[in-house]
């Protein structure tokens, strides 16, 4: 069924009798072209671009609890391209450009609201820094606008720019950036594979790899085996419990980050802003939640929750930029696992496994990436060859030392 | 002023008036009463409008579980969002507004939503707003928005302050009614530190709602007087108006303690709130239940609400919602709302959805029957009752009391995701998989009755804390069994509401089955069921027990729903704190900060430092003014900074020498004593982690430098590999960073300046270039002399303890005044150092190797050190890796600002193109014209070529040539002299 | 958290700076003829266990000891804390 | 004789005090302090040298609280003493010279500020500014801790309402503004 502004007033008009379940719930199949394990925002956007863009639709899409339950569903819902180097640039870039166009794409709302995106400036150093990576977001065909202090105060005109510890020097924007509604991405993914007949198999936790002289033949489920031409992981937050099980060792480590809603507010941010002398971004939903974040608790972990320390310094982060928040209360507090890999860059790359393909690492930036992600994850499982916007995505650079280090930390994953 | 609705009874002091307003007209309440029974009392049922269709709304409940009296609470800067009026103490001069309408309260023009309700049906925006693309942004969108949010912030900073604190315990007690009492008397009998909080004001909780008799006492004396009790306990503290919010690892909680909400404005000085984290040995969860209402056609009317929160206004707060009431219920509980309701005067009809009711007495009871539909726009007219027979029945009422039955307060059971288990009986879900050292107790373990709640509650402190002996004895009370026939919705309804913030109604459930969102989480997220303010504590139940018929499947099977912290919203200052304004981070000045400000220093953060950024004269209009001519004073004569900001560590052992050769790259064993030595740090990994000097005092002693902004995971770094990595070794650290005052004296003539103020022999031969020694000054103050040089000229880095460093600077400035000595900022500091070519933070920026610095050749290979294999991996040693280089315009006018780019003079401008870029840049004063340190791929080999320096981003497209960064000096002669 | 400190009984984790994985108290040796992939391996191989994770925290706001803690990565219980510097011994670090 | 005059931590001449309520907040600028750490091997001797200093060697979070050397343990093998600054100017100087080889001494007389609160509600004042069990902490306890982001020592001292904190000294104003501040809040 097509969603469209008219089909919604006739249903509504015949008593909304005529919906149907957005995807269907097949049983699983003895063997596939490509299965893909994980049915978060990336694995359903591999399989609709597989479907789509490479015409396979002998694929399934395995989860093992609810699709879009994972970090899809637990994000800060952002979307940017505004990243410095070149093996990131191009890549996110492919993926905003992607955003712009999935809700056609897609025939489902999921709301991409391009309100911009605002990286505060507190020091000459860091103004150097934002002009590095204006230039670089520029060079690479993507939008970036220095804006000055008095332009940010016009927009917000609530920023403490006259008593801050820290004061705002001016800004890095991207204009283009902004928020979606993210479960609405999963689910609009997931019904546009289905209807091209890919199988989504919700409730089948992949317990094992059929591996055979070095090629995967299938993955051993809680229903059964499941054959398969070739597997694709991507599965970030459990990356490293996965790939285990294919006896692999990851440069990546599993963090938990925990994100932040206020109670629903009337209207004052106008787009995302992020604080550069502190942990704390922020931007407000279409609903008026204010949805905000800042690091990592910085400690390994699967336990899907948070302490304190980190809330709390997410919230003095915001009173240092928004005194006016101060009455505002925060509903919730929930945290998602992170895939913190070794150089702050995700890996998508084929294994030392024939036929086993591995999508993870995607530190915090993965919901944006999702289009791209899914998109680049499908030519590399049609083709065997890596996309050309994701070529530096590759396991072996940390062996050959071509990391792409955006934040420049180094193999601590908790620093990145 | 009346309070029409206002009846005998309550813990209300009558005997004083609380004037305050509600949407500008004025009332009047008691101390003892919540905003919501004040306006209650006053007769005023329609407190807010909901989320999406605006419907009229008046309390659903009178705790902090309410849903619908959400107001603005407060004024001006004070202005608060969203608060309850069921928890919201009433004061003298309150003010409140009702929010989320477009126009007044009664005649709200955005209820046009109701009536397009059929259309905006859960999940309804997946589906439209998409043709043609362009209208999201610019129509769709904003229409949406502007709708958005319930109540608004003031936008004015919030003028009152929050602490945070911390507080340790044996035992943290949650809820202090009947059972949290009973634990805090055992525990506190027994000794034991003990924290009792309440979110109320007043202690007693579910006894102060009710007619029931602890003792022989009524229940709210009876808690009043065990409040007095455990007063006088020393080792307890009670904390009412405390909330406990979160149950985070290892036993610590989480508490907002409301300080100042009760009262106009808070104290001077004193905070509003007080975030606490406690830290317990273990925890007694005594909070009690929550009454979950049934859902039917139009149940959402201002007037309707929990069958408890109407007992609770007519027992604790002597009010009346309506002199007709009708409580439909599925439990015996039900009926103790009629019993006291009649017992008040109130004319009450009981609809129980049981064939088998009790009968009363005193009241009608309609067994088997249910509430249809209700009328009444702004508030409940009339009950439409559907009898057991099949048959109609109006009732004309204002008040109407659901009761489903009730949920265990389970919410801080679920914060370290346990998941709560179902209870058939009392068709609830209790407590499962707990946080280590919870014990629970009471209404929220599922004992219902008030025997049940006091005996727990000492049975839970007695294991909380492993108790033996003589326990206190459990008070006479009731022992009600809870009487209860699962009843989630009345058969038939349609737009009857769930969740009634985000108006999730029955409609939208089944619309969520049908479109296959069958799972809790799908269902949450699709129908917004459960996201509202109240997360869902009296809505989830419904929705799960809806679905699970609709699927045909059981209430667990379905799914369980858990509660994240916080328990209830919190204000984000309170998670704050002082961290704010000025006081957002700590500042750490400089020994001559009280000194450059009397000069008019321009003062600049470097992290936590306040350090000098240049120092104004008269007559100089730009700060450009002032660099350059404290460059060229300094490069001319002499010149003094504060450069205390800089790392020092202290490093001592008889294997200091063999230390140092491990965390530099480059050799520390042959450096003599009484030199210094630039030392080059990388990570493990082979990048550039930081560098900075040390100096070799004797034999076993030396002091490490390092960058201002690295100081402290430099350090860190340090102990992990004498700890970790040297644990034999004779090594001992310890940061001396703040003890020492350290000027930069430098210049031809900074000799001279210091040789009035040291009182040994400094000269050339003496005390050469990289010398380095404990001397002392002006007559025998112990100081440190170290010969070094960041500017490139002769230059002396003079360190004497921190107190003298305001009395030296003076000092300095004195006995250099027949030099002209000019104190300089970090802005000339950077200036010069990018003169001279020297990397600082912004080369050393985490992605640069020694080989990218131009240092490649430092990184020893005689001698292990960190970073050293891995620096020797291929992507290190590219040929046509970036490396560091000098860079000056073609044009001397034209600037070659940080952050651009190199691109080949002929080529195309794009980043597939992108040669490097700049790190620093500066105006030369001595050489006349701006001038930049960069990265360019293999720009060893590229000097003299005349490539194009681009900022799309800042307006710059300029030719450029590649050069030495030593661009002052490149022989270092200046430094030797 | 709470870390109960070797020396100092329960501190709040807050006090601590987090490293990783306690592997990289086990440096490989610089001179060995497969360093480099040794290195590798050290430097950005982690088993990142759902389970039991031996890990470096330093006591950076208290006494500045490296602490080796074993804590589950799922619970976050802890059940053991060491001083590095003695892990470090008894894994031949001492040379 | 040297003639450069010292200022106080707070910048001023003489050391500050402040009386908020029943809370006296005392900048204390008369402690020379230096840190002393036994070098390898010398574990014994050092700690036998600071016991005849102090008549004990400080354990494991405790302080020797006596005149006119006191001592208080700061890491595994490492402990901060302090003495009257009129009387030991050189702290550290007399310390190298009389444990020789077994430590290596510090001088950290220019890093600390230290203040001295009194007053019966220190022990509310101290929960609403550092983590420390201030309740259960008796005489000669001392916490390193943080406090509003700067870590501090936190020693409780014989009297029942008094405690000394040692901060660093580049931070002493945001400290004493942290003091005050929580001085007027728990009034």
């Amino acid at each position: 069924m097509r969603y469209s502004g008219f089909q919604v007033i006739k249903q509504a008009l015949t008593g909304h009798k005529g919906w149907t379940p957005a995807w269907r719930d097949p049983e699983p199949a003895d063997h596939y072209d490509v299965v893909i394990i994980g049915g978060g925002g990336h694995g359903l956007a591999t399989a609709h671009y597989l479907a789509k863009v490479y015409g396979n639709s002998k694929v399934a899409v395995i989860e093992k609890g609810w699709i879009g339950g994972g970090n899809v569903g637990r994000n800060t819902t952002i979307i940017r391209s505004n990243y410095l180097l070149d093996g990131n640039e191009p890549f996110y870039e492919f993926s905003l450009k992607l955003w712009e166009g999935l809700e056609q794409d897609l025939n489902y709302n999921a709301m991409i609201s391009q309100r911009g995106i605002l990286n505060l400036i507190h020091s000459d150093g860091q103004r150097d820094a934002f002009i590095r990576r204006g230039n670089a977001m520029i060079l690479n065909g993507a939008d970036a606008e220095m804006m000055s202090t008095a332009q940010i105060k016009a927009r917000y005109p609530f920023l403490n720019t006259y008593d801050a510890r820290f004061p705002i020097k001016g800004g890095l924007a991207q204009h283009r950036g902004g928020t979606v509604r993210h479960d609405a991405v999963a689910w609009g993914y997931a019904r546009s594979a289905d209807s091209r007949g890919v199988d989504i198999i919700q409730n089948c936790e992949v317990t094992g790899f059929r591996i055979k002289d070095g090629v995967c033949k299938g993955v051993e489920t809680s229903r059964g085996f499941i054959g398969a031409g070739k597997v694709g992981c991507a599965v970030a937050g459990h990356s490293g419990r996965l790939m285990s099980k294919a006896g692999m060792r990851l440069p990546i480590e599993s963090h938990v980050l925990q994100a932040f809603v206020s109670e629903g507010l009337k209207p004052v941010l106008p787009g995302v802003i992020t604080f550069g002398a502190g942990h704390f971004y922020c931007s407000q939903s279409d609903k008026g939640g204010l949805v905000f974040g800042g690091d990592i608790d910085g400690y390994n972990s699967y336990a899907q929750r948070g302490n304190l320390p980190v809330v709390e310094d997410v919230c003095e982060g915001a009173m240092a930029i928004f005194p006016m928040l101060g009455r505002a209360r925060l509903l919730r507090m929930w945290a998602g696992i992170m895939d913190m890999s070794m150089d702050g860059s995700p890996i998508i790359d084929q294994t030392h496994i024939k036929g086993l393909y591995f999508n993870g690492g995607w530190c915090y930036g993965g919901f944006k990436a999702t289009p791209a992600s899914g998109h680049v994850f499908a030519h590399l499982l049609a083709t065997g060859e890596p996309h050309p916007t994701a070529t530096a995505y590759r396991f072996d650079r940390f062996q050959k030392g071509l990391m792409i280090d955006e934040k420049g930390m180094g193999n601590q994953p908790n620093l990145h | 002023m009346t309070q029409p609705n206002r009846i005998s009874g309550g813990q209300i002091n009558r005997e004083t008036a609380l004037n305050f307003t509600f949407d500008g007209r004025s009332y009047s309440g008691h101390p003892g009463d919540t905003l919501a029974s004040a306006l209650l009392a006053n007769g005023v049922r329609l407190m807010g409008r909901s989320f999406k269709y605006h419907r009229p709304r008046g309390p659903l409940t009178a705790g902090s579980e309410e849903p619908n009296a959400l107001v603005e609470l407060r004024g001006g800067a004070r202005q608060e969002p969203n608060t309850r009026a069921t928890t919201t103490e009433l004061f003298d001069g309150l003010t409140a507004n009702s929010q989320n309408r477009l126009g007044s309260l009664r005649f709200d023009l955005l209820a046009i939503n109701d009536q397009l309700s059929n259309f905006l049906t859960a999940g309804f925006y997946y589906k439209t707003f998409m043709w043609p693309a362009a209208f999201w942004e610019k129509l769709y969108e904003p229409i949406i928005r502007k709708a958005a949010g319930l109540g608004s912030l003031s936008l004015k900073d919030d003028s009152d302050v929050y602490d945070k604190g911390f507080l340790h315990c044996d035992l943290l007690i949650v809820g202090a009614g009947p059972a949290g009492l009973m634990a805090a008397l055992t525990a506190g009998r027994s000794g034991a530190e003990v924290i009792l909080a309440d979110e109320d004001f007043r202690m007693g909780g579910r006894l102060n709602s009710e007619t029931l008799t602890v003792d022989d006492q009524a229940g709210t004396d009876w808690a009043a007087a065990m409040v007095a009790e455990l007063a006088a306990l020393p080792n307890v503290r009670l904390m009412p108006r405390t909330t406990i919010i979160g149950a985070f690892d290892h036993g610590i909680y989480g508490a907002v303690e409301r300080v100042s909400d009760h009262l106009h404005t808070p104290d001077p000085g004193k905070p509003r709130q007080i975030l606490w984290r406690i830290y317990t040995q273990k925890t007694v969860l005594a909070a009690g239940a929550i009454e979950r209402p049934i859902a039917f056609e139009n149940n959402d009317r201002p007037g309707i609400m929990t069958a408890s929160a109407l007992r609770t206004y007519a027992n604790r707060y002597g009010v009346a919602v309506d002199q007709r009431a009708v409580v439909f219920t599925n439990n015996a509980d039900g009926h103790r709302t009629a019993r006291d309701l009649n017992a008040k005067g109130v004319k009450v009809y009981v609809i129980d959805t049981r064939h088998d009711a009790p009968r009363s007495q005193d009241y009608e009871v309609l067994a088997g029957a249910t509430v249809v539909d209700t009328k009444g726009r702004l508030g409940l007219t009339f009950a439409e009752i559907q009898l057991a027979d099949g048959t109609a029945r109006i009732i004309e009422c204002g008040a109407l009391g659901v009761s489903g039955g009730w949920n265990p307060n389970v919410h801080l059971t679920c914060h370290q995701r346990g998941r709560p288990i179902w209870n058939e009986p009392l068709s609830a879900f209790v407590p499962g998989d707990v946080p280590p050292g919870l014990h629970i107790c009471g209404a929220a373990q599922g004992d219902m009755s008030t025997h049940g709640a006091l005996a727990g509650g000492v049975q839970a402190a007695s294991d909380a804390l492993d108790l033996n002996g003589t326990m206190p004895a459990i008070p006479q009370a009731e022992d009600a069994p809870v009487e209860i026939s699962p009843f989630w919705y009345v058969e038939g309804c349609s737009r009857a509401w769930l969740d009634q913030q985000n108006d999730v109604t029955v409609k939208d459930i089944k619309l969520s089955h049908q479109e296959g969102f069958r799972s809790v989480e799908h269902l949450k997220r699709y129908t917004t069921l459960g996201m509202a303010t109240d997360q869902g504590k009296t809505s989830n139940m419904g929705g799960l027990a809806i679905m699970a018929e609709l699927a045909g499947k059981t209430i667990p099977e379905v799914g369980t729903t858990i509660f994240r912290p916080p328990y209830t919203p919190v204000s984000i200052g309170a998670f704050a704190g002082r961290h704010r304004g000025q006081e957002f981070h700590p500042k750490r000045l400089t020994p001559s900060h009280d000194w450059a400000a009397e000069q008019g220093a321009v003062i600049v953060e470097a992290g936590n430092w306040l350090r000098a950024q240049w120092f104004p004269q008269p007559g100089e209009t730009t700060w450009r003014e002032s660099v350059d001519r404290e460059v060229l004073a300094t490069r001319g004569s002499v010149g003094v900074c504060d450069v205390t900001t800089l790392g020092k560590v202290d490093v001592q052992g008889a294997d200091a020498a063999d230390f140092l050769n491990k965390i530099y790259c480059n050799g520390f064993a042959k450096l003599p004593v009484g030199k210094t030595r630039y030392g080059l740090m990388l990570r493990e990994d082979g990048i550039a982690m930081d560098d900075g000097t040390a100096a070799r005092l004797a034999e076993d002693h030396f002091v490490v430098t390092t960058t201002t902004a690295n100081a402290l995971p430099v350090y860190r770094h340090m102990e992990f590999v004498r700890q970790c990595l040297m644990p034999d070794a004779d090594v001992q650290l310890i940061s001396t960073t703040e003890a020492w005052a350290q000027f930069a004296v430098a210049g031809p003539n900074s000799r001279k300046v210091l040789t009035h103020l040291v009182d040994q022999d400094i000269s050339n031969d003496a005390f050469p270039f990289m010398a380095c020694a404990n001397i002392t000054v002006c007559g025998g103050l112990r100081a440190r002399l170290f010969r070094i040089s960041f500017s490139g000229e002769l230059a002396y880095e003079i360190a004497v303890p921190t107190a003298y460093g305001d009395a030296l600077i003076r000092r300095i400035m004195d006995v250099g005044a027949p030099y002209d000595i000019t104190p300089y900022g970090t802005e000339a500091l950077s200036v010069m150092r990018i003169e001279k070519g020297h990397a600082a933070g912004n080369e050393l920026n985490g992605t640069t190797s020694a080989q990218n610095l131009g240092m490649g050749r430092m990184v020893s290979t005689k001698k292990d050190s960190i970073g050293a294999v891995l620096s020797r991996r291929d992507g290190f040693n590219q040929p046509d890796d970036l490396r560091q280089v000098g860079i000056k315009p073609v044009d001397p006018a034209d600037k070659v600002p940080a952050g651009a780019h190199l691109m080949n003079a002929d080529g195309p401008v794009d980043a597939a193109h992108d040669q490097g870029y700049v790190t620093s840049a500066c105006y030369s004063p001595i050489l006349g014209h701006h001038i930049a340190l960069g990265f360019l791929k293999d720009g060893g080999n590229r000097m003299g070529e005349t490539m194009r320096l681009v900022s799309p981003l800042t307006g710059v497209d300029v030719g450029v040539e590649i050069c030495s960064a030593h661009f002052v000096d490149p022989d270092g002669e200046r430094l030797r002299a | 958290m709470i870390i109960d400190h070797p020396l100092l009984g329960p501190r709040d984790s807050a006090e601590f700076t987090y490293m990783g994985d306690a592997r990289l108290i086990d440096r490989p040796d610089p001179e060995a003829t497969d360093a480099a992939e040794a290195f590798y391996d050290y430097g950005y191989l982690r088993d990142n266990p759902a389970g039991w994770h031996d890990e470096l925290w330093f006591h950076e706001a208290g006494d500045r000891s490296w602490l080796v803690i074993t804590r589950n990565t799922i619970t976050h219980e802890i059940s053991k804390v060491e001083l590095a510097r003695d892990v470090a011994r008894a894994r031949g670090r001492s040379k | 004789m040297h003639d450069l005059k010292p200022v106080t931590a707070l910048g001023e001449a003489t050391p500050r005090v402040d009386t908020i309520g029943t809370i006296t907040i005392a900048e204390n600028d008369g402690v020379a302090l230096a840190s002393v750490a036994a070098r390898l091997g010398h574990e014994a001797a050092c700690k036998a040298g600071l016991a005849d200093l102090l008549g004990a060697t400080p354990e494991v979070g405790k302080a020797i609280l006596r005149d006119p050397e006191a001592g208080f343990w700061m890491g595994p093998d490492q402990w901060m003493i302090g003495a009257p600054r009129s009387s030991h100017d050189d702290l550290a100087d007399q310390l190298a010279l009389n444990l020789k080889e077994a430590a290596s001494v510090t001088e950290q007389s220019g890093a600390w500020v230290v203040f001295d609160i009194t007053g019966k509600k220190m022990a509310d004042l101290c929960e609403i500014l550092c983590n420390i069990p201030i309740r259960r902490m008796t005489a000669g306890d001392v916490q390193r801790t943080m406090i509003h982001q700067m870590s501090c020592f936190v020693i409780r001292r014989i009297d029942d309402d008094h405690i000394r904190i040692l901060g660093p000294r580049a931070s002493a104003r945001s400290l004493h503004h942290a003091l005050v501040t929580a001085a007027r809040s728990v009034g």
